[in-house]
């Protein structure tokens, strides 16, 4: 039974870290029961690229789909904890819908809809807000525009978005995270399946994206971590469950000095 | 608002199939359960039938079904990967598709006849089990071509560009790749084929014709179930309890065909997946 | 190809097909189940010998006779004279009764009244006696030897015949006159009364004066009767000519009981 | 892998294609024998003469088909009407919307629904429906009815094939449209159906060619009045209630027209698979 409610905790949070825009309060993941992740916490600033890196199997991507309440469907994830946004605790609230528009998700593999470019906007947008059609083609054509594809696509938007390379097929999930304006994009490695050219698109992308939106990265891959984000939560695995083991901006969490070979050795690789 | 009224009337439609479902099983089951005794599924057929027993019939059921599905196994995969081997040739498949698709749409009744001319006269087997299931193969061929070629077709385009990339002969890659990709889509086909032959009656009639006796080889006439409900339906006076008495036998047998197959997709995972997401 | 696929589908069937003490017997589907315990019957007392009966209707029973396909042939009526080069035996008499609901006040109908129902001179039950509603009329598939005899005995052409529904065996005639309280029908007399006995909504009508029961069939004065005949060529082999001589013994008197129809004797 | 050990597998494969190809193409062994059987029918009736003609008594050398041409076609089209629509709502509520423990239950009764014999079928009409039915709309028997009955017997198959053809949908695309928190009737409309449609003809068209091609189930309930209906609930006969009635008694040459009217049937879905091919094959290029 919680002895300290919901209420005692946010009054507490509200007042001492105002900076922080998303605060993650001892989550507990355990997959059919066999606990992945025990009591994490950490803090996402506003308007900064935050990465979460690991060894592979320490529950990173599952964690974020708890975050876009994804794990809903599957009947063998069990997830407790509160994670905190503008004093709502975004995993038990039955809002989902605001959830989910707050919150975009992108996925490994570059998933658009089987339908046109345009309409792979259209429809989120068309779903989840009251706007009328000239008011959707303006919001559309900003956000291809901010993800760089504008140029690229203007003249075949009716094309199925198959035809799309893989690069551009992500930036357009990108867009379409991005067309419900979120405030919270969560990244589950977005250029493990890409060539190193759009990869390259693709983190620049992210950085142009910081004063609009949050980012929250899962990424295995270290250089893009050093080049791209402000602050690191390094997940590692202890006596097979996982634990915050450092976090802090990229300077703090590189250079300290008393972490373990194996977890500098990993970080510098 | 028009999401909610999606939402209910595909509730509706999925309470309306149950209805439908119940009133016509619970009519069977109901008249088919009073006095029913499991002797009646074990003793032999007398008195044509209105108060026998079907053991006789339900195992030339068996072998009928599971000879034509074995039969129809084989000759559906190897159809599906001609009709896939050739997809490159826009004519070829044209013609293939097409005379699968007739071929799955030639009324029961025409195979009947067909099935008559080719393997009772034809080929000179007579009103037999094995003239009876080779019709019945023919007629549920082409359902299952027709979704082991949807399986073929959703094969991931990766996995077919890999196999050419590495240049591999057709039988491997047919036989030792793809095959394991549409197992869901074997099993499914199979499992409506032999739904199909369990039901077929127009077509058995003329072929594996009238025989009640147990069957001693292939080539004994032998009567299946559906047959067996037909004839006491519409031919025996009085036969209706027991017409009923088998159509329930007919349920019990492919529900518990079901659960075994049900099964046997959870266990070795070939059902269609979740929206798992990792 | 052919022989191919016969070697290969022979491999693994021992049985020889054709044996030598086996009957076929093939034809109407109103004498194969009397004729199948009849068969029953024969192989409980010489069991080394094997009858097969076939349904298909009385037209296959001839057209394999005629190809030397089946011993026996089954019809269900007269052979007619284009047919005489076979020779028939009669194993049984049933005559064709004219049915009604139960519910239906009508108890006797001429034979002209018949006929106005079936050209649709007659359309409602109150110019038979009874309430004001339309009469539906049940009629036979083309090519059906019950319909043959019934056009016979009205003497009218199928043409001139307008129903308002047609049913193919008998079984569905009674349950579509069951079904439906304002329908007539007609059925062979031996399934009628079968469902009579098992307390159905039905019952036959007198024709012309004479009741549709045993008695009247048996001394001939029930005006629509008809013959289910056994049709065989010439040579016999001796296990079918037992049969045949089998279906005149005192077991099959008593398999003609069960199915409500009337030996020849 | 030694040469040797290739070049057999190619010929194995070669073999195996062939009889594939074989078994691809054996409808044209099943006209090969139906003309063989029903062909020469043509020969002494004029095509006009069958096909427009309404009066069909055969003993009278009157084989005039047309009504049931009619009956055929309105049967499996309100049959298709009925059952189409509904079996793909029920394939995408199986597929999308339904919880986990009564997808299995679903999928077993339907399993069980596909292998009701259609005597049963039949059956249930004659004895439940047709009763209901008959006081209403008199004689009971009849197009409604017949349509109604098909309609429940062609539903398992549009499911399953639905089903199927859902199946091959990539789940990632699936898990965006549920993190863009699209409601299932945009995923339904904008996303499965629109491009879908052609993939789900394939379910239609095996509905409608099953219903064209019932018998036992038509027979019992649809009357076999050969006439153009002239009420919804008029009696009619389709040509495969025909062949049936009609086949245990036909001599010689109406026998020959019986199978006259099987080729008609292969015939008739012969044209319905071209016009649907010509739109499929556009979809393919």
């Amino acid at each position: 039974m919680e002895l300290i409610t919901d209420k005692h905790i946010k009054a507490k949070l509200t007042q001492m870290e105002q900076p922080y825009f998303i605060s993650v309060k001892n989550i507990c993941l355990s997959y059919n029961n066999f606990p992945v992740l025990e009591n994490i916490s950490f803090q996402i600033k506003k308007n900064e690229i935050t990465t979460i890196v690991g060894p592979s199997g320490t529950g990173k991507s599952s964690l974020l789909y708890a975050f876009n309440r994804m794990t809903d469907f599957n009947p063998n994830v069990q997830v407790t904890g509160h994670i905190y946004c503008c004093n709502e605790n975004y995993l038990t609230t039955k809002d989902i819908a605001t959830v989910r528009s707050k919150f975009g998700l992108v996925f490994q593999k570059p998933n658009p809809f089987p339908v046109s470019i345009y309409k792979n906007l259209d429809i989120p947008l068309r779903e989840n807000s009251k706007l009328s059609k000239t008011a959707r083609k303006e919001k559309i054509i900003s956000c291809l525009m901010s993800v760089g594809l504008w140029e690229e696509v203007k003249d075949r938007l009716n094309q199925p978005a198959q035809q799309l390379s893989g690069g551009q097929q992500q930036r357009l999930c990108i867009a379409r995270c991005l067309v419900l304006d979120p405030e919270l994009i969560l990244m589950d490695e977005p250029t493990s399946s890409l060539d190193p050219i759009s990869e390259a698109k693709i983190e620049e992308l992210m950085v142009k994206l910081k004063d609009k939106v949050t980012i929250l990265l899962v990424t295995h891959k270290m250089n893009q971590m050093r080049k791209v984000s402000d602050n690191v939560i390094v997940f590692w695995p202890k006596n097979n469950k996982t634990e915050v083991l450092t976090y802090g901006t990229v300077d703090q969490v590189l250079y300290k000095k008393d972490n373990n070979t194996f977890v500098s050795q990993y970080l510098n690789s | 608002m028009k999401n909610k009224i999606f939402i209910l009337t595909s509730w509706l439609s999925f309470f309306t199939f149950f209805a439908i479902f119940f009133a016509v099983t619970g009519n069977i089951i109901f008249t088919g359960l009073d006095n029913f005794s499991f002797s009646f599924l074990f003793n032999t057929f007398n008195n044509s039938g209105r108060d026998g027993g079907i053991s006789t019939i339900i195992i030339s059921t068996l072998i009928i079904v599971a000879f034509a599905l074995f039969v129809s196994v084989i000759i559906s995969i190897l159809s599906a990967i001609c009709i896939d081997y050739f997809s490159k040739n826009i004519r070829i498949t044209k013609i293939l598709k097409l005379s699968i698709d007739t071929l799955s749409a030639t009324p029961s009744i025409v195979f009947g006849l067909i099935g008559n001319i080719i393997f009772c006269e034809f080929l000179g087997l007579g009103y037999s089990l094995i003239s009876g299931s080779l019709t019945l193969a023919l007629m549920i061929l082409p359902i299952q071509t027709r979704i082991i070629l949807i399986g073929l077709n959703s094969v991931p385009k990766d996995i077919r560009l890999g196999a050419y990339a590495l240049n591999l002969k057709p039988f491997t890659s047919y036989f030792r790749i793809k095959i394991h990709l549409i197992k869901k889509q074997i099993l499914s086909g199979t499992f409506m084929g032999l739904g199909r032959s369990l039901a077929e009656t127009a077509a058995l009639l003329f072929t594996s014709g009238y025989g009640v006796k147990m069957p001693s080889s292939l080539l004994d006439s032998g009567r299946t179930l559906s047959i067996h409900i037909y004839d006491l339906a519409m031919n025996v006076p009085g036969g209706n309890e027991n017409a009923y008495k088998s159509a329930l036998t007919l349920i019990l047998l492919v529900f518990i065909i079901s659960l075994i197959t049900a099964t046997i997709q959870r266990r070795f995972n070939l059902g269609q997946q979740e929206f798992v997401w990792n | 190809m052919k022989y191919l696929l016969i070697l290969a589908l022979i491999t693994f069937t021992q049985h020889s097909y054709a044996k030598k003490n086996q009957v076929l017997l093939t034809g109407s589907s109103t004498v194969a189940p009397i004729m199948l315990d009849i068969a029953s019957e024969f192989e409980k007392l010489n069991p080394n010998s094997i009858i097969e009966v076939q349904t298909g209707g009385s037209t296959r029973g001839i057209i394999d006779i005629k190809r030397g396909l089946s011993q026996i042939g089954m019809i269900s009526r007269a052979l007619k004279p284009n047919e005489n080069y076979l020779k028939h035996k009669t194993i049984a008499i049933d005559g064709l009764g004219v049915i009604l609901h139960s519910a239906n006040k009508v108890t006797k109908l001429t034979k002209q009244q018949i006929k106005d129902i079936y050209t649709r001179e007659i359309t409602n039950w109150k110019d038979l006696g009874w309430i004001d509603k339309p009469i539906t009329v049940v009629h036979k598939a083309e090519g059906r030897s019950t319909l043959e005899l019934f056009l016979s005995y009205l003497g009218l052409k199928n043409s001139q015949i307008k129903p308002h529904l047609i049913i193919g065996d008998n079984e569905q005639g009674i349950k579509t006159v069951t079904g439906n309280p304002y329908t007539i029908g007609y059925v062979s007399i031996g399934a009628a009364n079968y469902n009579i006995k098992n307390k159905a909504p039905l019952k036959l009508v007198a024709l012309d004066g004479v009741k549709a029961n045993r008695a009247n069939i048996i001394n001939k004065s029930y005006p629509i009767l008809r013959s289910l005949n056994l049709i065989y060529t010439g040579n016999l082999a001796e296990p079918s000519r037992k049969l045949l001589a089998f279906t005149a013994g005192p077991e099959a008197l008593k398999v003609l009981e069960r199915h409500y129809v009337i030996s020849p004797q | 892998m030694s040469l040797a050990h290739n070049k057999t597998e190619d010929y194995l494969f070669k073999g195996l294609l062939l009889v594939g190809l074989l078994f691809s193409l054996s409808i044209f062994v099943v006209l090969f024998f139906l003309i063989r059987s029903g062909g020469h029918f043509f020969i002494s009736t004029s095509i006009s003469e069958t096909l427009f003609f309404d009066q069909w008594f055969p003993s009278e050398q009157l084989f005039g088909l047309a009504p049931m041409i009619t009956g055929s076609l309105l049967v499996s089209a309100l049959s298709l009407a009925l059952a189409g629509p509904f079996s793909l709502i029920l394939a995408f509520f199986y597929f999308y919307i339904c919880p986990l423990k009564l997808k299995s239950a679903l999928n077993i009764f339907m399993d069980i629904f596909l292998s009701i014999p259609s005597v049963v079928f039949g059956l249930w009409g004659l004895v439940v429906v047709v009763p209901l039915l008959a006081p209403l709309f008199p004689p009971g028997q009849g197009l409604f009815t017949a349509s109604i009955i098909l309609a429940m017997m062609i539903l398992p198959i549009g499911f399953k094939t639905f089903v199927a053809t859902l199946q091959t949908i990539p789940n990632e695309c699936l898990l965006a449209a549920k993190s863009c928190n699209l409601s299932e009737w945009s995923v339904f409309k904008d996303i499965i159906f629109k491009s879908y449609k052609r993939k789900f003809f394939v379910g239609f068209l095996l509905q409608v060619t099953r219903a064209i091609g019932e018998t036992m189930a038509v027979l019992m309930v649809c009357g076999n009045i050969i006439q153009y209906p002239d009420s919804l609930f008029a009696p009619i006969r389709t040509l495969t209630t025909n062949i049936a009635l009609e086949m245990s008694y036909a001599t010689d040459f109406h026998r020959t027209s019986l199978f006259f009217c099987g080729l008609l049937l292969i015939g008739f879905i012969f044209i319905l698979l071209l016009i649907s091919r010509t739109d499929e094959m556009k979809y393919e290029k």
